[in-house]
């Protein structure tokens, strides 16, 4: 019984911590249908860059939100530089992108060597409580928090202003919003800020999850966030969010009770879902 | 799709007499090898080509099958005896396994909008990656294991020749294939399904048809490639293996075949360059960055790859004749 | 003057469509241009809205010089447009392609809707409906409410009465005749019975260059203009 | 006689509500038809019905004597159903030329096969010229899709639908868009397939005039139902017609 | 990393050819290899780099640890450069892939640092040596490090060719020991969560968990999270190098085994290492493969003093096997059967010292090389 209770705990905070990942993802590969590689990317620099002002300026909170702010910095840059050219056309997306990812996680060994590097936590944020034979780790609960603070965020944004309106219609048909007189590119700007910098604090959130991080950890991670984002539906933040919770225990039920799964479930959880409701749990659009 | 051969015939003629005389002008059997994996990529592209650039199926998993290619022929020459018979066997197998996988897929889930199918091919390559890190017994999981190869092959120089030679022919069949009424039904699908559907072409049977074919190709390309590292490990599932054909055949220009050949070539060439010069400067130590870079150009400057910017310019001029015999005609 | 175009030259891709256009049209009133199918109509309404680029000439939208400007701050200038192809959001609801189009929703833009929904009550009727769903016709009357509620000094229509029901083309001649009070419009048509009623100028366009202009009224007396250019006694 | 083309209490419903309402159609052969109406009666709709897109949510669809109710539109396509779309509707990337030759090519059942003869090309190649010469694209023959103007698409889009010889052929206001100067061409066209008595024309148009002259037979759809159907003149003449659809307009230019 | 070959590689030089990863996940790893074959070719032949009046030079080419690109290197420096010997490579993959061609080549390859069992195992031909420690002896290390008799052990590992390959091994070795396995964890190379799997190895209760870890996203400060130390149970692996220490903080305590670590060897030859490793590389202290890439290039020199510097395979071969030779952990001998050097390696306990920013390894005991020799699994 408590095992299934540890496993549940952590599973949620994984999801969450996936969540975090995803909805970067959702907005920009969703809204705008813009496939991101460099998303990845993005997220090993939140890790790095949280890793190193954590060091530099000792406070935690100070060190997750600056890396978001990196984030942001590289995600306008990318988005000026590498995606503005090619909106609407995916597999120039994809590719460019991809560049891009190469081109920034490649910079991160420039910046902070090729090896993996620890990273730290507060102590307030140490450790674990305790209920009888339940552990319950601190920082994963704090996670949670944040998961649970952004996604609130994100859904007022989505759906108390116009913002996610004209996104949708930018995607459809550009010059019309323009004609509108929508600056659309500025929107699309925005958006992709957004989500780099979610990206970000997702990474910068999950470096001391896992207790140490290294240039490679992006690719990995945008698989799942891709993942999260088909199962749930593209442009749906509730979507994300459930399937991130639905992929973070479902991971960790599995490789407790049938290990030899693990791997592949995911895979065959987005199979599943692709041949059954191929527009997601809560995609809109088919 | 394009009626401005001439010039392109001569060229890729020329392309590929240059390629057949290249070992009579210098006998670096790195060189071999280095070109050899060129031919065996390009064809991988090609392959890939065939589904993005003509019928506009994107599969991020492409991998499957040249990693399908890749250990069927590797098993069976490490099972039984180096000949090129049980290479042959290999080859058969993996093109049968990989005609049913795609069939297969292609029934289930054609269907499906690009970004879904992409995730879906996605999701299999990444199963059978799974399967082949698991079945221990088989394949002895990461690490892979080494294999004897027949003699005709072990020679790296006539083994050049035999990658050289199955690229022209496949460069000609599937070209063939895509200029004949079948490939133009594909070409049309890639641009507008539902108008091609209405015209009461069944899509979904091109799309197996086309997968099928793509499939297999990649399969024969994917059994030459572990000929020649006489090795495989798992890395031939890895997505990483598929973004190698997209990126040829995206650089080289999409629906043109030529263009994954050329693509191949580059991609190949600008690593090994880049890696060389590592050695030189310590700047380029950290070349990926500029490999990276090079991608990033190529795409933002020839957005619809070499081949096919070449291509666009040809038309562009032709156009400008043809508007020019319209659009002035005196009023009065 | 409201509009003046002045030897607007238009090139798409290396193609010259339109050789040095110039026209212009008067506060208040309709002006009318007209020309066969490929004449440059519509990539002179691209033209003015910023959607096709201008190589030589100058726009000026109330004095002002407005060709170098990006489409939205045209559009948020006050020019409103209905493209050819009706550029309709297939997704979204009326009622989100309202809330989309109208940014200040101020009582102005409050009451220009009102007007626009007993003028097309269909619209009314499929408030909540995708309007990828909507009819062809009501389509059109989408596009031009959108188009009308946040402008606020002219509106370019591009062949509006395109798939309309004669009835309908009625009703909509008489409402762009009533909206001339307070906004200006130039139209691009082809129904030249329709769109001859409630112009007072008109434009004949063709092979990317003006050919004739002058009140309506002349060129419903010039038989053989209009045979040459539009076809039709 | 057994009909060519035949709905049966036909029904179509999005949601609550009916677009089309038991509606029964009998298309004879040979029997130029025109459907008219009001925008949103559901004429495009009943085509849907007719050409596949759609099934009824009532009632069957019958061709030829036999239901084809659920048959997908690919097959009805083969079948000898042709049908034009309201909106433009082409391969952008490939020329006028290649266009039309796909169409032709689906007429000549060139499906799957990888190689035709040179006497095939042939045959190809002259109906793909004839076509262009019919609609007046010959000048464009080499321009791709997608630099057409809106009215050149539409001719396009006609010869296309030509190209596949069908028996029955579906037009959706083939002219909407199309520049006066250009009416009577299309119009010729359309006239010249009556005459060929190729097959049999089912028109959606808003021109009344030119449904006049067109068409053997008339019918009027509003608010999903069938309100009337007759000759053209009856149907001109018809109160409820006038007040539902054609409005004062026709009425006074008659006069002039 | 430079290029040292000169002209070409006539009848008066000796050139040996190193593969490494000098990009990609096992950087480090290839620069330490890289770094140790210079020091120990200095080192051999007191700075000469020559040997019975040869010159002896080497070429670096970096194997991306991509399979392919080692081969394509591999072939190059065989025909290009006309090497006598391969060195490498960093990642197992790369070398098996390589291991045919020192057979078509008929040239001996020096395996460093390569692991698996396989080089010196299924895949092993006659022209391959390896200076490099593989799993099992890695996994004898880890058993005599902690298992005695009826200790209980649980395991975990990666699910990789390697995870397995080594738990296979360690259970073999502790068992023999007297030891039983009540647990075997396998967590898929790929998760980060390893929640469950310390779950499972809480709940059978063992003394040790013993742990083979291979990368980057490691699960030290996941067994801290969920307090295994605290529950009694105490975690046992191999000390990685220093890079992978500094994520170690929260293994402080832990008792393992070493293949090097500066500090253990008591050795002349590793007190030059640390000095002069010191001296060439702004005051860096040598890592966990800086001493193997040394043994090897010692190897080679002192395979080719029997020699008296003749590069003839079967000559060398003849020269190398059962050959013993000093290193900086002290003497090694290739056994005759598989070519596996047999050596020692270092049973430790991680400490905090003052002044280090990594836990240290410290010496328990010296494990010899009889203790830690492996099984012989290449008889076909
Ligand atoms: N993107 C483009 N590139 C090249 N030529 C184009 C492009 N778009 C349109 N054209 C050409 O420009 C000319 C004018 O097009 P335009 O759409 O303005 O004509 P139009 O008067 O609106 O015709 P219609 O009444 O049929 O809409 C046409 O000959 C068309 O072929
Ligand atoms: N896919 C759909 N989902 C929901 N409603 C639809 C759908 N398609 C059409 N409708 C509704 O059905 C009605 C009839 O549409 P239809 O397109 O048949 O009209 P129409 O007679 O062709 O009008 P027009 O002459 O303007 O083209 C309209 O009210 C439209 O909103
Ligand atoms: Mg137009
Ligand atoms: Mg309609």
């Amino acid at each position: 019984m408590d095992v299934a209770i540890n496993l549940l705990v952590n599973g949620l905070a994984t999801g969450t911590l996936i969540f975090l990942l995803a909805s970067g993802l959702t907005l920009i590969f969703g809204l705008m249908s813009v496939l991101n590689f460099a998303h990845g990317g993005l997220f090993a620099w939140g890790a790095f860059a949280g890793v190193w002002l954590f060091g530099v300026t000792d406070s935690f909170l100070l060190a997750i939100v600056g890396a978001a702010v990196i984030g942001m910095l590289l995600g306008f840059v990318l988005e000026r530089v590498l995606i503005r050219p090619v909106y609407g056309d995916h597999i120039q997306q994809l590719l460019v992108t991809l560049g891009g990812m190469l081109v920034i996680s490649e910079l991160l060994k420039v910046f902070w060597s090729p090896n993996p590097i620890r990273a730290g936590l507060p102590d307030y944020l140490q450790g674990s409580i305790e209920l009888g034979d339940i552990i319950l780790i601190t920082y994963r609960l704090f996670v949670i928090a944040v998961g649970i603070a952004v996604y609130v965020g994100l859904h007022l944004l989505l759906t108390r202003t116009r913002l996610g309106l004209i996104v949708r219609a930018g995607v459809i048909d550009k010059e019309m919003v323009q004609a509108l007189g929508i600056n659309i590119k500025q929107v699309f700007t925005f958006v992709f800020l957004l989500g780099a910098g979610m990206a970000a604090l997702g990474g910068s959130l999950l470096a001391p999850y896992s207790g140490v991080i290294f240039a490679e950890m992006g690719m990995q991670y945008a698989i799942l966030a891709f993942i999260v984002v088909i199962v749930g539906g593209m442009g749906s933040v509730q979507g994300s969010m459930i399937a991130a919770l639905l992929v973070g225990v479902l991971g960790s039920f599995m490789a407790y009770f049938v290990p030899e799964l693990s791997l592949a479930v995911n895979m065959l959880l987005m199979l599943a879902v692709l041949l059954i409701k191929p527009s997601g749990l809560f995609g809109a659009k088919g | 799709m394009t009626t401005s051969g001439l010039l392109n015939h001569r060229f890729i003629l020329f392309v590929f007499l240059s390629l057949a005389v290249l070992p009579f002008l210098s006998d670096s059997r790195s060189l071999y090898i280095l070109f050899t994996q060129i031919f065996i990529f390009a064809i991988f592209a090609m392959s890939f080509d065939l589904l993005l650039g003509y019928t506009g199926i994107v599969s991020f998993g492409h991998c499957m099958f040249f990693g399908i290619g890749a250990y069927s022929v590797s098993l069976f020459l490490k099972n039984f005896d180096a000949s090129i018979g049980y290479f042959l066997l290999g080859v058969l197998v993996a093109i049968m396994l990989s005609g049913i996988l795609s069939y297969v897929i292609g029934m289930l889930s054609l269907r499906l909008k690009s970004h879904f199918y992409a995730m879906l091919t996605l999701a299999i390559s990444q199963l059978l990656f799974v399967l082949a890190e698991k079945w221990r017994s088989l394949t002895m999981g990461g690490d892979g294991f080494t294999f004897p190869v027949p003699e005709l092959f072990r020679d790296r120089l006539s083994f050049y020749y035999v990658c050289l030679l199955l690229m022209v022919m496949l460069f000609v069949i599937l070209r063939a294939f895509t200029r004949s009424p079948l490939g133009k039904v594909l070409k049309a699908i890639g641009q507008n399904e539902q108008r091609a559907e209405a015209l009461g072409y069944q899509i979904l049977h091109y799309k197996v048809i086309v997968s099928i074919v793509a499939g297999v190709v990649a399969a024969i390309s994917g059994g030459l490639y572990a000929v020649m590292l006489r090795f495989v490990n798992t890395q031939v599932f890895s997505i990483e293996t598929t973004l190698d054909a997209l990126l040829m055949s995206m650089i080289g220009g999409l629906g043109t075949l030529f263009g994954s050949i050329l693509g191949s070539g580059i991609v190949e060439l600008a690593h090994h360059g880049l890696t060389e010069l590592a050695k030189l400067h310590p700047i380029f130590e950290r070349w990926v960055i500029f490999l990276g870079l090079l991608y990033i150009l190529v795409v933002l400057c020839f957005p619809s790859g070499i081949v096919g910017s070449f291509q666009e310019w040809r038309e562009k001029r032709k156009q400008r004749s043809v508007q020019a015999a319209t659009i002035v005609e005196p009023v009065e | 003057m409201m509009l003046q175009l002045d030897q607007i030259e238009t090139y798409l891709d290396q193609f010259h469509i339109l050789q040095g256009v110039s026209l212009s049209v008067q506060a208040g009133s309709i002006t009318v241009l007209f020309g066969r199918n490929g004449a440059g109509k519509t990539t002179t309404l691209r033209s003015i809205m910023g959607l096709a680029p201008i190589r030589h000439g100058q726009v000026r939208y109330r004095g002002e010089e407005i060709g170098h400007l990006p489409t939205y701050s045209i559009a948020r200038k006050g020019i409103g447009y209905v493209p050819e192809n009706q550029g309709i959001f297939h997704d979204f609801t009326v009622e989100e392609t309202f809330r989309l189009a109208m940014q200040k929703n101020d009582d102005e833009q409050k009451e220009k809707l009102a007007w626009m929904l007993d003028l097309f009550p269909d619209l009314h009727h499929y408030w909540k409906k995708k309007s990828g769903h909507l009819s062809g016709g009501q389509k059109q009357m989408l596009a031009i409410a959108r188009a009308y509620v946040n402008s606020n000094g002219l509106l370019l229509i591009d062949e509006p009465s395109k798939g309309l029901a004669p009835i309908m083309v009625e009703k909509l001649m008489f409402h762009i005749e009533s909206m001339k009070e307070k906004t200006t419009v130039l139209l691009v048509e082809q129904n030249f019975m329709m769109a001859s009623m409630i112009g007072e100028q008109y434009y004949l366009m063709d092979e990317g260059k003006i050919v004739r202009s002058g009140a309506m009224q002349e060129l419903k007396d010039d038989a053989d203009t209009r045979q040459k250019y539009l076809g039709i006694a | 006689m057994s009909y060519l083309l035949e709905t049966v209490d036909a029904s179509v419903a999005f949601g609550e509500q009916t677009v089309i309402n038991k509606v029964s159609l009998r298309i004879p052969k040979q029997r130029f038809t025109s459907i008219i109406g009001p925008n949103g009666a559901g004429k495009t709709t009943l085509f849907n019905l007719l050409s596949g897109q759609l099934t009824p949510s009532q009632g069957t669809i019958k061709y030829k004597g036999q239901e084809i109710t659920h048959l997908p539109p690919a097959a009805r396509a083969r079948m000898g159903i042709g049908r034009s779309f309201q909106l433009t509707n082409l391969f952008p990337k490939l020329t006028v030329r290649e266009n039309i030759r796909l169409a032709v090519q689906a007429s000549q059942g060139v499906r799957f096969r990888l190689w035709i003869s040179q006497a095939d090309q042939m045959r190809q190649a002259e109906e793909v010229e004839r076509l262009l010469h019919l609609v007046l694209l010959e000048k464009k023959a080499d321009v791709l899709a997608s630099l057409l103007a809106h009215g050149e698409k539409r001719k396009l889009e006609l010869a296309m639908l030509l190209g596949l010889r069908p028996d029955v052929l579906l037009l959706d206001e083939p002219t909407a868009g199309i520049s006066l100067e250009e009416v009577p061409a299309v119009l010729r066209v359309i006239e010249s397939i009556k005459e060929s008595n190729s097959c049999t024309i089912i028109l959606i148009e808003h021109k009344m005039d030119m449904v006049k002259s067109l068409s053997d037979h008339m019918v009027v759809l509003f608010h999903g139902e069938l309100l009337a159907e007759g000759t053209p003149t009856d149907m001109m003449r018809n109160e409820q017609v006038q007040s539902a659809y054609l409005g004062g307009l026709y009425k006074h230019d008659a006069a002039t | 990393s430079q290029n040292e070959s000169a002209s070409s590689g006539g009848g008066n030089t000796i050139k040996v050819g190193v593969l490494a990863s000098l990009t990609g996940p096992l950087e480090s790893y290839g620069k330490q290899t890289a770094r140790g074959f210079e020091l120990g070719l200095d080192y051999a032949t007191e700075g000469k780099r020559e040997i019975g009046g040869k010159k002896i030079e080497f070429v670096m080419e970096d194997t991306e640890t991509k399979p392919d690109v080692a081969v394509q290197k591999a072939t190059k420096l065989l025909e290009t450069d006309k090497v006598d010997f391969l060195v490498g490579s960093s990642s197992s993959g790369d070398t098996l892939a390589v291991l045919p061609l020192a057979e078509e080549y008929k040239k001996i390859m020096v395996v460093e640092p390569a692991v698996a069992d396989s080089i010196t195992g299924k895949n092993w031909n006659k022209y391959i040596f390896r200076t490099g420690r593989n799993s099992s002896q890695d996994a004898v290390a880890g058993a005599a490090a902690i298992a005695s008799k009826g200790t209980k052990i649980a395991t975990m590992a990666q699910d990789s060719a390697y995870g397995r390959e080594g738990i296979e091994a360690f259970k073999t070795a502790a068992e023999k020991l007297g030891a039983v396995i009540i647990e075997e964890q396998y967590v898929d190379t790929s998760t980060t969560d390893f929640t469950a799997n310390i779950q499972k190895i809480i709940s059978a209760k063992p003394e040790y968990v013993f742990i083979t870890w291979a990368g980057s996203n490691s699960p030290w400060k996941q067994l801290q999270d969920m307090q295994v130390q605290k529950k009694g149970i105490k975690v046992s692996t191999g000390a990685p190098d220093i890079a992978a220490l500094k994520t170690m903080e929260a293994m402080i305590g832990m008792e393992g085994f070493s293949v090097y670590y500066h500090s253990l060897p008591k050795t002349k030859m590793n007190d030059w290492l640390i000095d002069e490793h010191q001296k060439r590389f702004q005051g860096e202290i040598p890592d966990l493969f800086t001493a193997g890439g040394m043994t090897a290039a010692v190897a080679i020199v002192e395979a080719l003093k029997k020699t008296n510097a003749d590069t003839d395979s079967e000559k060398l071969i003849a020269a190398m096997e059962g050959m013993t030779f000093d290193s900086p952990k002290g003497q090694m001998q290739f056994r005759v059967e598989d070519h596996q050097a047999l050596q020692t390696l270092y049973a430790i306990k991680l400490e905090k010292k003052e002044g280090v920013d990594h836990p240290v390894p410290v010496l328990v005991r010296e494990m010899t090389m009889e203790e830690t020799a492996p099984p012989v699994r290449n008889q076909k």
